[in-house]
């Protein structure tokens, strides 16, 4: 009942997000539009939807003009799946340690992982050049993972934390009286009941890779084979003539792999997010 | 074999490409000793990424460099300088090796050129009661010309770049050296405070009503579209507009206008190959470097990607036969100027856009423009 | 009182849990960090040969207009972090209405969210044009505009459009993790607030509201420092202009230690912002604190 | 006025019916509680009175006038949530305040208001709190105090003590009592606790999935249970039952046979052809005693309780061993392992047909309870 | 073996004392209840015994060997927790299973274990469930399975009951007394149900504020409470006190006047020097009665109770209303607001000193229950 609306409340609420999915996906509309029309008319004056010509084409060629983009996209996958697995290897054992043991230093350390956030990797760039390369990991798929997992570990641990934070310690007491050391505990135990959240920060992890992995794959690989999507899709408009319309196809075909992961996971996410999210 | 880093900018997959590969393969057979890793790295991306490797002392044997940045490479002891033979700087045009010395010493190799001329719509010429024959020869033509279209026709008279990009600064000088001004003198200090840039000032202030609305949002992608659409009558680029335009544009081509106080005169542009200190291949890089920019193998590449070819000779003559379009893209070399040479070339860039576009919003006004610009350019030396 | 207690060893197993995270950020980001700050006493430029030049680089940034320049960028944070809040509040509570079809619409609302920043830029770069934009095209069409009108060619014009474009990015993630937090909320708060007769709009002011205040503010403070640092919209869309009106601490700093090359004076730059950003932050904090100690805050 | 009609209600969800077509009549000024077991649609039909959920057939009427379409608060009713619903961010005095605000009543009438129904639930002192500084006892008087400040004809109460300990909850129904003296109103109130019911009902209403099981006072279901389901659910222990053979019945009632225990003649309405058929006899734990008895049986004590007050024998009955509870009062003599001799009288036997239908026991309720007699003569 | 000796153990938190002192021993196979008001410490003691919180001072002893620094499992304890504890995310089975997991018991064995746990606890249908589909009795003996594993010494209960409704808390109390009955271990179990208490343990120790106010068997703490606050804290509704005075002693006991009502001499053992004095005279609810007694009383009722088996009247006395309360058996005619006669037996009185201190009560325990007289023949 209390969710009854009436008519012009759906109007409302249909109105409203007409108007909110207007601004999120015109741009998208526009790409598409873009990726329909042959290249010497892709901007008519004045403005129009439909021009002539419009064809699917781009859709086909574009995987003749960046051969490797299908590599791209697996890259991508790759990468953003490892620096969400890493990070969680990560992300996981400290969140725990700040949600549930009290130890010296913990506030000091909290605050420095949240400046992590502070510091953004353009300014880095060079001084982590250096590291890469006396590493030896310059030019592998590593060069890119190492910095994604770094700068995506402070936003993990606070998300998580908020989660952990609500979790019942008699859970732990629990497994301690029944004689479980303590990463067993956190293993068998803490893992598995936390998964929800887990899931969010995997997933908030993995598109901010999959998204944002540009500027260190362009440093620190010279390797065109081991190239993220976003670097590839570059490849469209670093050219002299860019090819537009390849590029939003590009673009659009990409998003479409973590759409649909997102599809499987958008409940995971919002009832995830829930219990991490609200603190009490 | 041992492997040598080289850095291009853009993509494999420009018709010059093919005719480079065949050039390092052939050269990789006179020196077995190494293998030539090409990377292709976006424009846009490519300088930071070569500088970025070389400040962290990891530098590619060999990049491709906006000529503009050796300058600030060389000052630093990040680049070696060509040992080019005295008949080896004579096949160049003076003006183009202008692009790559300091301080007496060559820094790069010329690889990529182009020249700027004026493009103008015959159509739209026609249609406002102008002679589609006969493009604007000064600055007052020019004014004068796209008032009468902006009048006349839906377009806007002239195509103009005032965004913050390197590019608006490009399209600026050329009218600067068209009206006898300069950047910087034969000595290397800073000469922009001069009657002549304030008057060419002038003219950037005075074509403002009778240019597209908004120029400080137009870079020159942009305004090529809207050559390509008829909605602008005039622009100065390169001759690569001819490709960028749908064909049944129907356009001209003129030199770009010559002010009161100078005459025809282009921006010279160029790209080149630098070797960099610090690779332990500087010689092979030279060599490869060397090979491929010798006169035939550069006209073969010049010729492949439509550059401006960089040097003269029969080729050329045979490119001018088949295509006359490139005649004024050509004939303006000698009369060209290139590219100011400083240390710091985004503070210039800076400088000079930010005056721009202090007129062309109506800021300040042409002089004041000059004469602040003059001073933060003190800052690029 | 009883004795004091026994000193009891160290409990050296949560440094055990930190130390994957540590180890990574250590080698990542605190040993560069350490050496920005370093180089920000020093003339590092592209030269090899550095010297320590004191605080030179820091009195040269604030020389050079670089009050200007923080201003600028705390009010692009907080119109954009206002606006990445409001709209994205606005969109959790359509999203959170129970109507149908509003699982396509909570999937819909994503892609900003995935697709590469630079390319989403460069689209709207595009709706920005006056001539062939989409924006000014549809506005010419409706009558709102008379002729094409530049987004980007006027210093306000081009702040609030890059400032949309962050809002457009930065959206999706705030409505999904308002979305979850009203969730959060107790059904039977709603159901009893009704029961006294409240209207939708009245329940969620007085209970949605300050019931989801803890995720906003922490939202808020992610997203302020998120959005101080966001780089790419201003640098595709104006490169900081027109006439520096986009300019902000991050765009300055990377075309000092990047485009120009004057890496000392970058670094500078970059440990300023930290510095900044993390007073902000501590003052956010203490402002939450005393909100929540005055309990409005659960 | 707070009269309530409900006529042939039902609620499906989806294709399973919940409740499945009650019929009620409230008079206005009785306190009404709903009872029975987990997942039977009490809490179910309060918010469909509440108008909290959409009613799918039937009809729900307050004072005449049929409300099945209106807002909760166009029905004149206020509820307490069981968890309270307390807004955890506003102090006591604006969760109270919360149903003036939002009716936008003056703010002196609105304060006046307010310091009234604190000063009736003894919270004077704590207005300025967040409901997490309260205890359990505290935030359920707020949370009554925020539904009487409007003036409802109708309280509704969703198990508003189950979270509370049992001292509290002993402390809280007498309260709730005394409020319900105090305010002219009708009250429903909802519960699984049958010493809540007890307690504080006029009528019982004794739900069994999704219908009406039986109606009627405290006492009534405590000695006149209509079926085996009210008596055994109404007791603590609950009532044992024993399988007996009808062996006939005249005036004075019907005897039957406990198999290996004798037989007996219980006060109950006869009814006819009932002999020989399989019956089951009902006796409360209480109605044990250690001595005398119109029949004794022999038990086998499993677990014995003793309360200081009384002993509880948790015990089993004949070979079959079914479970057979006897309360002792004091301290018995009871051991577990050791059998165990009880007596019980007829007068406080139950007898339910084959159907689980209850004989009616000769029993005089007003005898029982001296209000009964008053609310007897006040009806008449 | 579990025995366990707890000697001047202290708990500080910070600067504040949450136990203060508490020395207890407990013998194998006992079945010991902490008792006491919320805060007073009872959770904390046990979880220090556990080994889940640090001991400030003091020692604790199982088997004669001093555990403080032991971890829990290696204290031979195993403890139930009031929020059960399972882990959500596996089966029943699992959940029983994890001790032995850990301690990476052969296959067979664990299978065998798991189930013979299982049968016990009547869980043997539910193995595959998860704690999610159970009901909260179900889940209640998973915790148990799970403690029951390993083949503990010590079982530790805190609240265990705490969460479930009245019915199902009497069925396990049951339960968990049967299998205390089964298992050889002793347990120790921490509530704040008097109930419970009464009927489980075979001794109580009542904590007040982090100190132990009285040990012994729950007769021992009903019929002769040391103090005047376990003689409140023991019985509900709680015990009546009334102000007396002390006109004289001897050895047949004390003689006081009530104000207002008469005399009476209680038989408690006297002491020196009293008469004159202030003292507080004690009286449980259910030792009042309708017919009878030494000394009656009048008190005027303010709410009636009827559960059926008995009528629980809420009443005050005197001019300065203090609170009276009287459980009277069966349907007694009490109404409220017509003053009511009552009679008490002396022998039914406490009597409590200016400083809350018991008289000794002439009460031979082992004539209540007589399970003490075997306890206490074993024990000699
Ligand atoms: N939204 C729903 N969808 C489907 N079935 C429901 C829904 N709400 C309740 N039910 C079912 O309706 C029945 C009655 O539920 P209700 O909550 O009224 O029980 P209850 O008597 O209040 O039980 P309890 O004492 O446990 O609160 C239950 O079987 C329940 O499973
Ligand atoms: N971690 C802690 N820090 C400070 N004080 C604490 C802590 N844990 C418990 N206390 C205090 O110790 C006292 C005893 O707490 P404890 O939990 O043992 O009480 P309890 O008897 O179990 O009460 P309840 O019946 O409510 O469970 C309380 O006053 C509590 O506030
Ligand atoms: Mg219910
Ligand atoms: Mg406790």
């Amino acid at each position: 009942m209390i969710n009854r609306y009436r008519w012009w409340e759906y109007l409302l609420i249909y109105l409203g997000m007409a108007v909110l999915l207007i601004f999120i996906l015109a741009p998208f509309l526009e790409a598409f539009l873009v990726s329909l029309r042959p290249l010497d008319s892709l901007f008519s004056v004045p403005y129009r939807f439909v021009s002539d010509h419009m064809s699917f084409k781009a859709y086909v060629t574009m995987w003749q003009s960046v051969p490797l983009l299908w590599r791209y996209m697996l890259n991508s996958f790759f990468v953003a799946g490892s620096v969400t697995v890493l990070g969680l290897i990560a992300i996981i054992p400290a969140a725990y340690a700040f949600s549930r043991f009290e130890f010296r230093g913990r506030g000091l350390l909290m605050g420095a992982f949240l400046s992590v956030n502070m510091v953004s990797g353009a300014v880095l760039i060079i001084p982590l050049y250096k590291v890469m390369q006396s590493l030896g990991l310059l030019n592998s798929y590593i060069s890119m993972i190492a910095p994604g997992v770094a700068f995506v570990i402070p936003t993990g641990i606070w998300l998580l934390r908020s989660y952990l934070v609500k979790i019942p310690k008699e859970l732990e007491e629990a497994a301690l009286v029944d004689g479980a050391g303590r990463l067993y505990i956190l293993v068998r135990v803490i893992i598995p009941v936390a998964l929800p959240g887990i899931m969010v920060v995997a997933i908030t992890t993995f598109i901010a890779a999959y998204a944002q992995q540009f500027l260190y794959a362009l440093t620190f690989n010279s390797v065109n084979e081991l190239n993220p999507l976003p670097v590839g899709l570059y490849q469209f408009f670093g050219r002299q003539k860019v090819v537009w319309n390849e590029l939003m196809a590009a673009s659009l075909i990409g998003i479409i792999p973590v759409m649909l992961l997102y599809v499987f996971l958008q409940k995971f996410i919002v009832a995830g997010l829930t219990s991490g999210a609200v603190k009490e | 074999a041992e492997t040598l880093h080289m850095i291009m900018c853009g993509d494999d997959t420009t018709p010059g490409i093919p005719v480079q590969q065949g050039l390092i393969s052939d050269w990789e057979k006179q020196n077995p000793d190494f293998k030539v890793e090409v990377e292709f790295v976006p424009w846009g991306q490519c300088q930071e990424k070569s500088m970025t490797l070389a400040a962290a002392g990891n530098p590619a044997a060999l990049s491709y460099m906006g000529s503009r940045t050796l300058k600030q490479l060389a000052k630093n002891g990040l680049i070696i300088p060509m040992d080019l033979t005295d008949e080896e700087k004579a096949s160049y045009a003076a003006p183009i090796l202008g692009t790559v010395t300091w301080d007496g010493k060559i820094w790069g190799l010329p690889r990529a050129f182009s020249t700027k001329a004026l493009f103008y719509n015959k159509k739209l010429f026609k249609e406002a009661g102008l002679d589609p024959e006969k493009g604007p020869q000064t600055f007052d033509e020019l004014l004068a010309d796209a008032k009468v279209i902006t009048e006349k026709t839906d377009a806007a008279g002239y195509a103009m770049a005032g965004a913050s990009f390197d590019n608006s600064m490009h399209q600026f000088l050329n009218l600067v050296y068209s009206n006898g001004g300069q950047v910087i003198d034969a000595d290397g200090n800073i000469d922009f405070d001069s009657a002549n840039n304030v008057q060419t000032m002038e003219l950037v202030k005075n074509l403002v009503p009778y240019a597209e609305p908004g120029p400080v949002a137009y870079n020159r992608g942009k305004l090529e579209t809207l050559m390509g659409e008829e909605k602008a009558a005039m622009m100065i680029d390169g001759h690569w507009l001819y490709d960028r335009v749908p064909a049944d544009v129907d356009m001209g081509v003129v030199p770009v206008p010559a002010g009161p106080m100078g005459k025809h005169s282009s921006l010279l542009i160029t790209d080149s190959l630098a070797v960099f200190k610090g690779s332990g291949q500087e010689d092979a890089a030279m060599s490869l470097a060397k090979f491929l920019t010798s006169p035939d193998h550069q006209m073969a590449y010049d010729i492949a990607e439509g550059y401006t070819p960089i040097r003269g000779g029969q080729k050329v003559d045979e490119l001018l036969a088949k295509d006359p379009s490139w005649k004024p893209f050509i004939d303006i070399i000698p009369a060209g100027g290139p590219e100011p040479f400083v240390t710091d070339y985004v503070s210039m860039q800076d400088s000079i856009n930010e005056a721009l576009q202090g007129v062309i919003l109506g800021e300040v006004d042409p002089k004041e423009a000059i004469e602040t610009a003059a001073e933060n350019l003190e800052d690029a030396q | 009182m009883s004795a004091p207690a026994p000193k009891k060893p160290v409990d050296w197993f949560p440094y055990l849990l930190l130390l994957p995270a540590l180890a990574v950020t250590l080698i990542i980001v605190a040993w560069p960090l350490a050496e920005t700050v370093r180089l920000s006493f020093t003339d590092a430029s592209m030269n090899p040969v550095t010297h320590y030049v004191g605080l030179e680089n820091y009195q040269k940034m604030f020389a050079r207009r670089f009050p200007e320049v923080i201003g600028r960028t705390f009010v692009w944070m907080v119109f954009s972090v206002s606006l990445k809040l409001l709209i994205g509040l606005y969109a959790a509570v359509l999203l959170n209405a129970a109507v149908p079809g509003r699982t396509l619409a909570r999937i819909l609302i994503m892609p900003p969210w995935i697709v590469p920043v630079a390319i989403g830029v460069f689209i709207w770069g595009w709706m920005y044009n006056g001539q062939f934009g989409m924006i000014s095209g549809l506005a010419q069409r409706l009558g709102l505009l008379s002729g094409p009108f530049e987004f980007l060619a006027y210093k306000n014009a081009a702040f609030l459009s890059t400032v949309v474009t962050d809002v457009w990015i930065g959206t999706p993630l705030v409505a999904v993790y308002l979305l979850a937090a009203m969730q959060g909320v107790p059904r039977d708060l709603y159901e009893a607030a009704w029961t006294d007769g409240a209207s939708r709009f009245y329940r969620f002011r007085r209970i949605t509201l300050p019931l989801i205040m803890p995720a906003i503010a922490t939202m808020s403070l992610l997203s302020a420092i998120w959005t101080f640092n966001s780089f790419d919209i201003i640098w595709i869309l104006t490169e900081g202009g027109p006439r520096n009106a986009t300019t902000t601490m991050i765009i300055d700093t990377y075309k000092t230690a990047i485009s120009r090359f004057h890496y000392g004076e970058g670094a500078a730059r970059a440990v300023m912002i930290v510095i900044f950003l993390s007073l902000f932050s501590a003052l956010y904090f203490a402002l939450i604190r005393k909100l929540s100690s005055r309990g409005d805050v659960k | 006025m707070g009269q309530l009609k409900m006529t042939e209600v039902r609620k499906t969800y989806g294709t399973m019916e919940v409740i499945k077509g009650v019929s009620l009549d409230i008079a206005h000024g009785e306190f009404v509680v709903f009872v029975g077991p987990s997942g039977c649609g009490k809490s179910t039909l309060l918010r469909m009175i509440a108008g909290l959920e959409e009613i799918s057939g039937g009809e729900v009427a307050i004072d005449g006038t049929r409300v099945n379409d209106l807002p909760p608060v166009k029905r004149g009713i206020s509820m307490v949530f069981q968890s309270y619903a307390l807004y955890p961010h506003m102090s006591v005095y604006e969760n109270i305040a919360f149903p003036l605000r939002v009716s936008k009543m003056p703010k002196a009438e609105l304060d006046a208001r307010v310091r009234r129904a604190s000063s009736i639930l003894k919270l004077d002192e704590r207005l300025r709190h967040k409901p997490g500084q309260l205890s359990g006892g505290q935030r359920q008087r707020v949370a009554i105090g925020r539904s009487i400040v409007r003036d409802p004809q109708v309280f509704l109460f969703d198990e508003p003590l189950s979270n509370l300990d049992a001292a509290l909850r002993a402390e809280m129904r007498v309260e709730l009592s005394k409020l319900h003296g105090e305010l002219d109103a009708t009250m429903i109130y909802v519960t699984h606790d049958q010493v809540e019911a007890m307690t504080m009902a006029d009528r019982i209403v004794v739900l069994d999935g999704g219908r009406i099981s039986q109606v009627g006072s405290p006492l009534e279901l405590y000695h006149k249970p209509a079926n085996v389901f009210v008596a055994g659910f109404i007791g603590n222990p609950k009532m044992n039952f024993l399988p007996v053979t009808c062996l006939g019945a005249d005036a004075t009632g019907v005897t039957v046979e406990l198999p290996g225990a004798g037989r007996l003649t219980l006060p109950v309405s006869p009814r006819d052809g009932i002999a020989g058929q399989a019956l089951t006899l009902g006796i409360r734990p209480e109605h044990l005693s250690a001595e005398g008895g119109d029949l004794r049986l022999s038990l086998m004590p499993k677990v014995i309780e003793r309360l200081g007050m009384q002993t509880v024998a948790y015990a089993t009955h004949g070979e079959e061993e079914t479970a057979f509870n006897a309360i002792l009062p004091g301290s018995a003599p009871a051991r577990a392992g050791t059998p165990l001799s009880l007596g019980l009288s007829a007068a406080d036997c139950h007898l339910f047909d084959a159907e689980g239908q209850a004989f009616e026991r000769h029993v005089a309720l007003s005898a029982l309870d001296p209000a009964l007699m008053m609310a007897a003569s006040e009806a008449g």
